[in-house]
């Protein structure tokens, strides 16, 4: 039974999302549709939690792997599996969703069984995408994510979801077609070098005699798609107007999943398959996200809408994250960087997921974003202000929280590449207390005058429910940075040590052996 | 009796179907041509069965026959629907699936 | 084990009072000054400990922070003679500082939450002193920046406060954006950040190299931009002033003894860095000197108790970072001991003044004080002398300390040491004024609260009295050698620190002079001088002010409107910094919105979407739907191909 | 020898029958030809022996199928003037040119690509069992379509033609 | 339908089938006047009054029979008149596509078995064709034309009403027509009508016993077939004048007349061949009855009279039934044919084939 579940446990937190959804959809009531969707989540986290506590952190290679034959003639396999990288971000999606669920619990939405069994389908794609190693069902993943997200925005969304959605969709199809291309040209190329077709990213990692010029362009195609995820600087547009249109819970999770995809997917993708481009571009690539950085710090300094600031600084925080991924130094990429790249991304998601779930609740009871419509509601709300405080300063970056970990790491990384580099990118600290701040100080402090703000009722305790977990995991992260480091360290170290000819080895410790996979060899890495 | 006699029976008896479709301005006629047509195929179809000793031919005439009645059942309605509608059935006045 | 205690107890109380929130203010007042009070008592044996000759530091791992790559950070600490001095103050004067806020913050509803800032803070601020690597610091370092934000900001109803506070925490981070980069210089030059590693790599340095000087210098100048920022030196100073919208005594604990000498424990600390780094240290001296002489002027003419006090301290700071200037981080710390006590005490007594007239800060109302509040006006007199030099306490000895090791820097010593001399004169100026417009002359302030004048209650005079004791006898620890011989006793703290504060041997050419014997009449003549000087100006501003704003010197003040005029307003250099930084930065965060944003990038892919429309447009015309258009081409069409099949 | 004149007479009539559907102004008169065009369609089935095909085509075609068309143009009672189509343009003429010269040649290269013999009427004795036997064996599922489908059709039309209320 | 060749010589052939063309044509050219005469005088016997008796020439009236003739002679030469409007051409098609069908249903009637001359054995059916049944519907189907066309071509609103009337009618009652035929062709197992009737040679196998209900479906299409009266709507005086002929005149009209008796007596005809057994006597079977008579020839002839026995009592039923039933109302009439003849015929179809199927 064990052995069982752990050699199939991560096809069960990709799936299981997948059929609660397809059952809260169809539950005769409304309560009982909550209550299945609420379970099925919690469920997936904790199977999430399971791999979490049996994952190996000592191996780099690839665990927990479940290997079917899809289409062997075309070389299409199932193969999904966890490692360092995609562990950290599994977690944080089964974690953020069973809290999305709980904010919906007395939203009087409309069609909300819908609206649930979406979220889970949404969840099912973001799961997939990241454990996926085979590029055709990281592609079917990448696109399951989408679609969901569309309907969200689209139906439940502000006042022109309509225009916001169709940019939302139409910019990141833009991006997946062309990574699509770039898929197909790889796919070849590997033929030509083995001999056999293959998908699945293991063989691709061992492609060596590819030209710099072929390299250079599928680099691009793959950033590209990923770069307007994430959203790189001038690829950010739809961002704002995703933001504003979609409801509370449709921008936590795409502010809190949906763009590390962006990250992940450079990280998996774009850096380990094409080394020599990186080289290449990487100084582009460092300029855009600082470039991203002090743009998006300078654009949420101006918002009068509180989403959309929250949402510029977004692209601020993932700008860091960017250029802390692809900092290399004659071959080899920082490890410092990376792992505060990589740690950036957990503490995005959470202090962004909590701001915007904090922007949802005052939006829920005075129905406008604009700042000037607040001021010192913390001595009506003081839970809410306690809460704002600790994901403000989470986001600013404040040390004793996550985001001053990953921010320092990455610039301690970006300063050793580069000092003025480092120097530009760190001006995006000093910018981001100011437009943070700024963000409190309109809300919370200042007198409270206006007679609706007297009214606001604190937080219920289904917010609490959420929103206390969230704030202290930004405290832990900042503290026990450690305790989230371990498991992806020796992963990152591999990434980082042999970024131009990475191989992933495929691990079987204590799940059954798994058959051979097409070239991968067996041996455990170190 | 060659059979190139019935075949080419069958194309002349097409042919006026074809231009009776293409020329005449009232959707009756149309209709009428698209029956000449299906004969001319009927015949094609028995000379062929004949011909080749195999009766399937014969079958298929039954089958095309029924077709045959379904569409002029149909098309007759229509024209009935049509000339109601717009007091009359010449070709010109009925525009309205302009692109 | 003691270190953690020293530790935790600030922690707990900060928790205790933060999440639970006790309704009842004396239970949230009692936890909170058991926090610090334990925390002091425990720190106690940990300096007796350190008295001893041969009593080296000793350095506490309590976890590994931060793995990544070949970074290793603990949150490990160090106890040595310097922080366990840095130690005695924070802890000390916290609880007196926090027995003192119990009195003062009594009409607020709930002080709970104003408790467990102070707690948290002092937490913030051990951390600073006895982190033993740079990062550790740097945590304490911008807690430190939030407590004093949530702290300044504490009456957020008031919406000035809550500006203040924001101000206070962006330019803290303006400062400490530079000790990150001082941070990043560090690592990328020796691959470490602990202290103790930096020190042996550097004293195991024989000769200076060109490129680890530079690399150095600039080290040693991005750190000191940090310590700007904290210790409101000359550019960053701006948030100090306005600080003053805090409770006072958040201002006494937090704008006076402790966080704004963070930057001055820092530059000690890393001594064997500036060291080897002359040209940053001549960098530091002069700024020290400039702000200690821009803030007094300001002093001079300031009406509000806070803001002379406030620019007071600025000036004061200018001379500790003017004494790290000149090489000497002993007395650095020495005056910053002597002035954490004074300036404290000034600070608690313009408390109980503001207490006693119900909130008002205003000089011009105040006046006559004497026979309301006779035990502040007494402990306030106590304070006024030692800061301006009174030979006998303690702000003599250190100032003249500082004065005399400025003087004898070689080559430029003598600009700083007149800067000094000309700063004392302006202290002593606009302390005696202070001390004259309030408890002397005729009482000002309306019938209401002058009916109200009572004396505060003993909570909040005690720490004073035992504050003034501090402050007149703690001088004595650091006696110059020449005087010493006089009164046959012996400087006990330089040589106390001497053990932490060497020169590297690879500085040992350039800081030569540190040991040369001078002669003790010049020693005599220079203190001599300095005090008539201090003197003179405390009688001439005593003689003006003795009964408050007479007609005199209201001519005084138009005769020199416009210079009256520019230190009133600060030499406006607060609309100064929004002109040149904060408004162009508005406009082109403005522009960039407006232009590129929806500019550029909507606008292209708006256009590219009308041209789609109208290609589509122009393809659809010969759609005519007359049936037998459509039948004709169908049937050419089918025959065309049947032909082309069969040719 | 007997043969041949019955085939030529019948395909004469018929040409002649089909060509006055198409060109004639009338459309009774186009109703009429059309009948006796299929009649004597009838006629070349039966003188080839498919009796059966024959007597479906007489009863369904002529009997039902016409009538039906005869009974639209009674019903309409559509004024002779009116239906009298405008002079054809030239492009018409043009059309009609290319469209013969094309089923003409499409219809020539079929032809001569056969290779056959005579077309014997197998004067089977009893053809309409033997139809039977194969429609109702291997044939039986397109029969059933084929009814559902003109159930459908009647359904249909009857709606199609139903006065609105 | 497939002209079966005989075994005979061409020539012998010829001549045959031009004789039997000859003698079908007499006897359908006879029938009229016959009928004419009995359509008077049967009714009056009914009505207990004397039907026509002025007719004849000296004192020898013979009942009226020269009503007949008189009739017959005022029909052919009175004037015609063809109205203005109307569209000449068809107008004169009309009375032609209502005459030539009943002819061929006529001539597709077995007489008898075959007679034997000069030794050859020419078979007593004037048109020779293996599915009887299939002619003789299509025929019928053809009459329809005549009624529409002629309706139609008299432009005049009432005939054209009066010829949808009738030629929906002929149409809505074709379908039980055949399907009433069906379980007869099941029963004997055979389309052509010759095989029909060997197989009744004992008056059991008669049509009537074995499939009564077929008989009675085909009883009452047969009248509505001809437009006889419960179901002439079309010539119903009160409300039609005379119906689809009514513009037409004297030698046009004599040829829709001609037409309807034909008709009618070519389906007596088909009605006493399937359900009477034809040329046999009831309880004479044919063997018995040529070694009675001593020669085939002989024997034929006797059945030949039979079978018109058979035919003239229908025809009388015809008659008879025309003064005693009142007509129907054009719902009722359509209810009649689709509601209940339909599914009933079908009914009969699927019992006879279900019988048939249990007992072999």
């Amino acid at each position: 039974m064990f052995a069982w579940i752990n050699s199939s446990i991560v096809s069960i937190i990709i799936f299981l999302p997948l059929i609660v959804a397809v059952l809260a959809l169809f539950s005769p009531s409304v309560r009982l549709s909550k209550w299945i969707a609420l379970g099925g989540s919690l469920v997936t986290f904790i199977a999430s939690l399971h791999i979490w506590f049996h994952f190996d952190a000592k191996s780099s290679a690839l665990q927990f792997v479940e290997v079917y034959d899809w289409l062997p003639s075309m070389g299409i396999k199932y193969l999904v599996g966890v490692d360092g990288l995609n562990l950290l971000l599994v977690m944080l999606t089964s974690f953020l969703t069973p809290c999305v669920l709980v904010s919906l619990w007395e939203s009087k939405v409309t069609y909300i069984k819908p609206f649930l069994s979406l979220l889970l389908v949404l969840e099912t794609g973001m799961i997939g995408a990241l454990v996926a190693f085979d590029l055709v069902f990281f592609y079917v993943f990448w696109e399951v994510m989408l679609i969901p997200m569309y309907f969200i925005i689209g139906i439940w969304g502000g006042s022109n979801k309509i225009y916001a959605t169709t940019k939302f969709v139409l910019y990141t199809v833009f991006g997946s077609l062309l990574m699509l291309v770039a898929a197909i040209v790889l796919y070849l190329v590997h033929y030509e070098e083995h001999g056999f077709y293959s998908t699945s990213l293991l063989d691709l990692y061992k492609i060596t005699q590819m030209g710099l010029s072929t390299q250079s362009y599928l680099f691009l195609a793959f950033s590209l798609a990923f770069a307007i995820k994430v959203p790189l600087w001038p690829f950010h547009t739809w961002l704002p107007h995703a933001h504003t249109e979609a409801p509370t819970s449709g921008s936590v999770i795409l502010a809190g999943i949906l763009l590390k995809m962006g990250t992940y997917g450079f990280l998996r993708f774009a850096l380990p398959l094409f080394p020599d481009a990186l080289v290449r571009y990487s100084p582009l690539l460092m300029t855009l996200g600082i470039v991203g950085i002090v743009y998006g710090a300078l654009m949420a300094w101006m918002q009068k809408d509180a989403k959309r600031l929250v949402a510029y600084s977004s692209v601020s925080h993932l700008g860091f994250v960017v250029i802390g991924s692809v900092v290399i130094l004659n071959g080899k990429l920082s490890e410092e960087a990376l792992t505060g790249a990589l740690y950036q991304m957990i503490n995005h998601g959470i202090s962004t997921g909590a701001l915007f779930f904090l922007v949802g609740m005052i939006y829920e009871r005075r129905h406008t974003r604009i700042l000037s419509e607040f001021g010192g509601i913390s001595a009506v709300m003081p839970w809410f202000a306690v809460c704002l405080m600790v994901a403000t300063l989470g986001s600013v970056g404040l040390p004793g929280t996550g985001g001053f970990v990953g921010e320092f790491l990455i610039l301690l990384g970006v300063f050793k590449f580069s000092p003025l580099a480092g120097i530009l990118a760190s001006t995006g600290v000093v910018l981001g207390a100011i437009y943070m701040l700024n963000l409190c100080l309109s809300i919370l402090f200042g007198p409270l005058d206006k007679e609706e703000n007297k009214k606001l009722t604190d937080m219920t305790f289904l917010e609490k429910t959420y929103m206390v977990p969230l704030s202290v995991l930004v405290i832990l992260m900042g503290v026990f940075p450690n305790f989230f480091l371990d498991k992806t360290r020796a992963s990152l170290h591999h990434l980082a040590e042999h970024v131009s000819e990475y191989r992933l080895m495929v691990s079987h410790h204590d799940s059954e052996p798994v058959h051979e996979v097409a070239g991968a060899s067996d041996t455990k890495n170190k | 009796m060659p059979i190139e006699y019935y075949f080419s029976l069958a194309l002349v008896m097409f042919l006026c179907g074809v231009c009776g479709v293409l020329f005449r301005r009232n959707i009756l006629f149309v209709l009428m041509s698209i029956e000449l047509m299906l004969n001319a195929v009927n015949l094609v179809f028995v000379s062929g069965s004949t011909f080749l000793k195999n009766l399937d031919g014969q079958i298929m005439v039954f089958f095309v026959i029924t077709v045959a009645a379904c569409e002029a059942a149909v098309g007759l309605a229509m024209v009935i629907a049509l000339f109601r509608r717009y007091g009359t059935i010449k070709s010109e006045f009925f525009r309205i699936l302009r692109g | 084990m003691l270190i953690w205690l020293v530790l935790l107890f600030p922690l707990v109380g900060a928790v205790w009072n933060g999440l639970l929130l006790p309704r009842h203010k004396l239970l949230s007042h009692s936890i909170a000054v058991a926090g610090v009070g334990l925390s002091f008592l425990a720190a106690l044996p940990l300096f007796v400990s350190l008295l001893g000759e041969g009593a080296a530091g000793s350095v506490h791992l309590a976890f590994s922070w931060i793995q990544a790559g070949d970074l290793d950070i603990g949150m490990e600490f160090v106890v040595d003679r310097l922080s366990g001095v840095m130690l005695l103050i924070v802890t000390g004067i916290g609880s007196l500082i926090h027995i003192y806020a119990g009195g003062y913050m009594n009409e607020e509803k709930t002080t709970a939450r104003f408790f467990s800032y102070l707690n948290l803070f002092i937490f913030m601020m051990l951390l600073l002193v006895l982190g033993n690597n740079m990062l550790v610091m740097f945590i304490g370092w911008e807690g430190v920046g939030l407590c004093s934000y949530l702290l300044i900001g504490y009456w957020y109803t008031h919406k000035p406060n809550a500006v203040a506070g924001m101000k206070a925490f962006v330019v803290n981070r303006i400062g400490d954006f530079g000790f990150l980069i001082g941070i990043f210089l560090t690592y990328k030059m020796f691959g470490t950040l602990s202290f103790s590693q930096l020190h042996e790599v550097l004293a195991g340095q024989e000769s200076l190299s060109p490129a680890l000087t530079s690399g150095l210098t600039a080290i040693g100048i991005c750190l000191f931009i940090g310590a700007c920022g904290k210790s409101a030196q000359l550019p960053l100073y701006v948030w100090l002033p306005d600080a003053m919208a805090g409770p006072t005594p958040v201002s006494a604990l937090i704008h006076a003894a402790t966080m704004v000498t963070a930057g001055i424990y820092m530059m000690t600390r890393l001594h064997f860095i500036y060291y080897l780094a002359p040209s940053a240290l001549m960098l530091v001296a002069f700024v020290g000197g400039a702000t200690a002489l821009f803030a007094a002027t300001i002093a001079l003419v300031q009406n509000d108790i806070k803001k002379v006090l406030a620019y007071s301290t600025v000036s004061q700071l200018g001379y500790m970072v003017l004494a790290c200037g000149v090489g000497a981080f002993d007395a650095g710390v020495f005056h910053l001991l002597t002035h954490a006590c004074f300036k404290a005490l000034l600070f608690l007594g313009a408390g109980s003044v503001i207490v006693a007239l119900h909130h008002k800060q205003d000089m011009q109302e105040m006046g006559g004080l004497k026979k309301y509040l006779p035990i502040t006006h007494a402990v306030f007199l106590v304070a006024v002398l030692a800061i301006i030099g009174f030979p006998g306490l303690s702000g003599f000895f250190s100032k003249d300390e500082i004065l005399w090791r400025a003087f004898s820097f070689p080559g430029v010593g003598w600009v700083l040491w007149l800067m000094g001399l000309f700063a004392a004169m302006c202290t002593a100026f606009y302390m005696v004024r202070l001390l004259c417009l309030t408890f002397y002359g005729k009482n000002r302030s309306d019938e209401h609260t002058r009916h109200h004048l009572h004396e505060t209650s003993s909570v909040m005079w005690a720490p004073l009295v035992v504050l003034a004791f501090l402050s007149i006898f703690i001088g004595y620890l650091g006696i110059p050698p020449f005087l010493a011989e006089a009164f046959h006793g012996s400087n006990l703290f330089s040589p106390f620190l001497s053990s932490v504060i060497q020169v590297p041997p690879a500085g040992e050419v350039y800081w030569s002079f540190l040991h040369e014997h001078h002669s003790e009449a010049l020693e005599w003549s220079l203190m001599g001088a300095s005090t008539l000087l201090a003197l003179g100006s405390a009688s001439f501003a005593f003689i003006l002010y003795r009964n408050g704003p007479t007609p005199f010197l209201q001519e005084r003040k138009e005769a020199f409107a416009s210079v009256y005029r520019t230190l009133y307003n600060k030499y406006w250099v607060d609309e100064l910094y929004d002109r040149i930084i904060v408004r162009p930065l508005k406009e082109m965060s403005e522009f960039l919105w407006r232009v590129v944003d929806l500019g550029i990038i909507n606008g292209g892919l708006n256009v590219l979407g009308q041209s789609l429309m109208f290609l589509s447009g122009v393809t659809s015309f010969q759609m005519t739907g007359s049936l037998h258009r459509y039948a004709v081409v169908f049937i050419l069409g089918l025959m065309g191909l049947v032909v082309l099949v069969i040719v | 020898m007997s043969d041949q004149l019955v085939f030529w007479g019948l395909a004469g009539f018929i040409t002649l029958s089909s060509v006055a559907v198409v060109t004639v102004r009338n459309p009774v008169t186009a109703a009429v030809a059309l009948v006796i065009n299929l009649f004597l369609l009838a006629g070349v089935y039966a003188f080839q022996g498919a009796d059966f095909v024959a007597a479906i085509q007489i009863i369904v075609y002529t009997g039902a199928i016409v009538v039906l068309f005869l009974f639209v143009i009674m019903i309409l009672n559509l004024d002779p003037e009116h239906l009298r189509s405008p002079r054809p343009r030239i492009w018409e003429h043009l059309v009609l040119g290319v469209v013969i010269a094309g089923f003409a040649y499409i219809g020539y290269r079929f032809l001569d690509s056969l290779d056959v013999g005579k077309v014997a009427s197998n004067r089977l004795p009893d053809n309409t069992y033997d139809v039977a036997m194969i429609l109702f064996s291997n044939y039986l599922w397109p029969f059933e379509i084929v009814s559902i489908l003109i159930l459908l059709a009647i359904v249909g039309s009857v709606a199609i033609a139903k006065k609105p209320k | 339908m497939g002209l079966t060749s005989s075994e005979l010589p061409f020539i012998v052939d010829l001549i045959a089938t031009l004789s039997k063309i000859v003698v079908v044509f007499l006897i359908g050219l006879n029938v009229p006047p016959i009928m004419l005469w009995v359509e008077r005088r049967v009714p009056a016997l009914m009505q207990r009054r004397r039907g026509p008796n002025r007719v004849g020439f000296f004192k020898w009236r013979l009942w009226g029979l020269f009503q007949a003739v008189a009739d017959a002679i005022k029909l052919i030469f009175k004037e015609e008149a063809v109205p203005a409007m109307a569209n000449k051409w068809f107008f004169h098609l009309g009375p032609v596509f209502s005459v030539f069908p009943a002819f061929l249903v006529l001539s597709a009637m077995p007489f008898g078995e075959y007679i034997e001359v000069m030794g050859y054995q020419i078979s007593l059916v004037a048109v020779q064709v293996n599915v009887g049944f299939l002619f003789i519907l299509a025929m019928a189907g053809m009459a329809i034309y005549g009624v529409a066309l002629s309706g139609w071509a008299s432009t005049s609103k009432y005939t054209l009403l009066g010829a949808l009337r009738a030629s929906a009618q002929m149409i809505s009652y074709e379908i039980p027509l055949g399907l009433s035929l069906i379980p007869i062709a099941l029963v004997y197992n055979s389309l052509d009508l010759t095989e029909i009737v060997k197989g009744q040679s004992h008056f059991w196998q008669w049509g009537i016993f074995l499939s009564p209900l077929s008989f009675i479906i085909f009883l009452v299409c047969m009248f509505a077939e001809t437009n006889r009266t419960p179901f002439d709507l079309a010539e119903a005086e009160s409300e039609l004048v005379v119906g689809f002929h009514t513009e037409y005149g004297s030698t046009k009209f004599a040829a829709f007349f001609l037409g309807e008796y034909v008709s009618m007596f070519a389906l007596s005809l088909l009605c006493s061949i399937l359900f009477f057994g034809g040329w046999h006597l009831p309880l004479l079977s044919r063997e018995n009855l040529i070694n009675l008579t001593g020669s085939v020839n002989l024997a034929a002839l006797v059945g030949v009279g039979v079978l018109f026995l058979k035919a003239a009592f229908f025809m009388f039923l015809y008659v008879w039934v025309r003064w005693t039933v009142p007509r129907f109302r054009y719902d009722q009439l359509m209810k009649l044919g689709w509601k209940f003849l339909l599914p009933l015929g079908l009914a009969n179809i699927a019992v006879t084939a279900g019988i048939l199927a249990l007992n072999f």
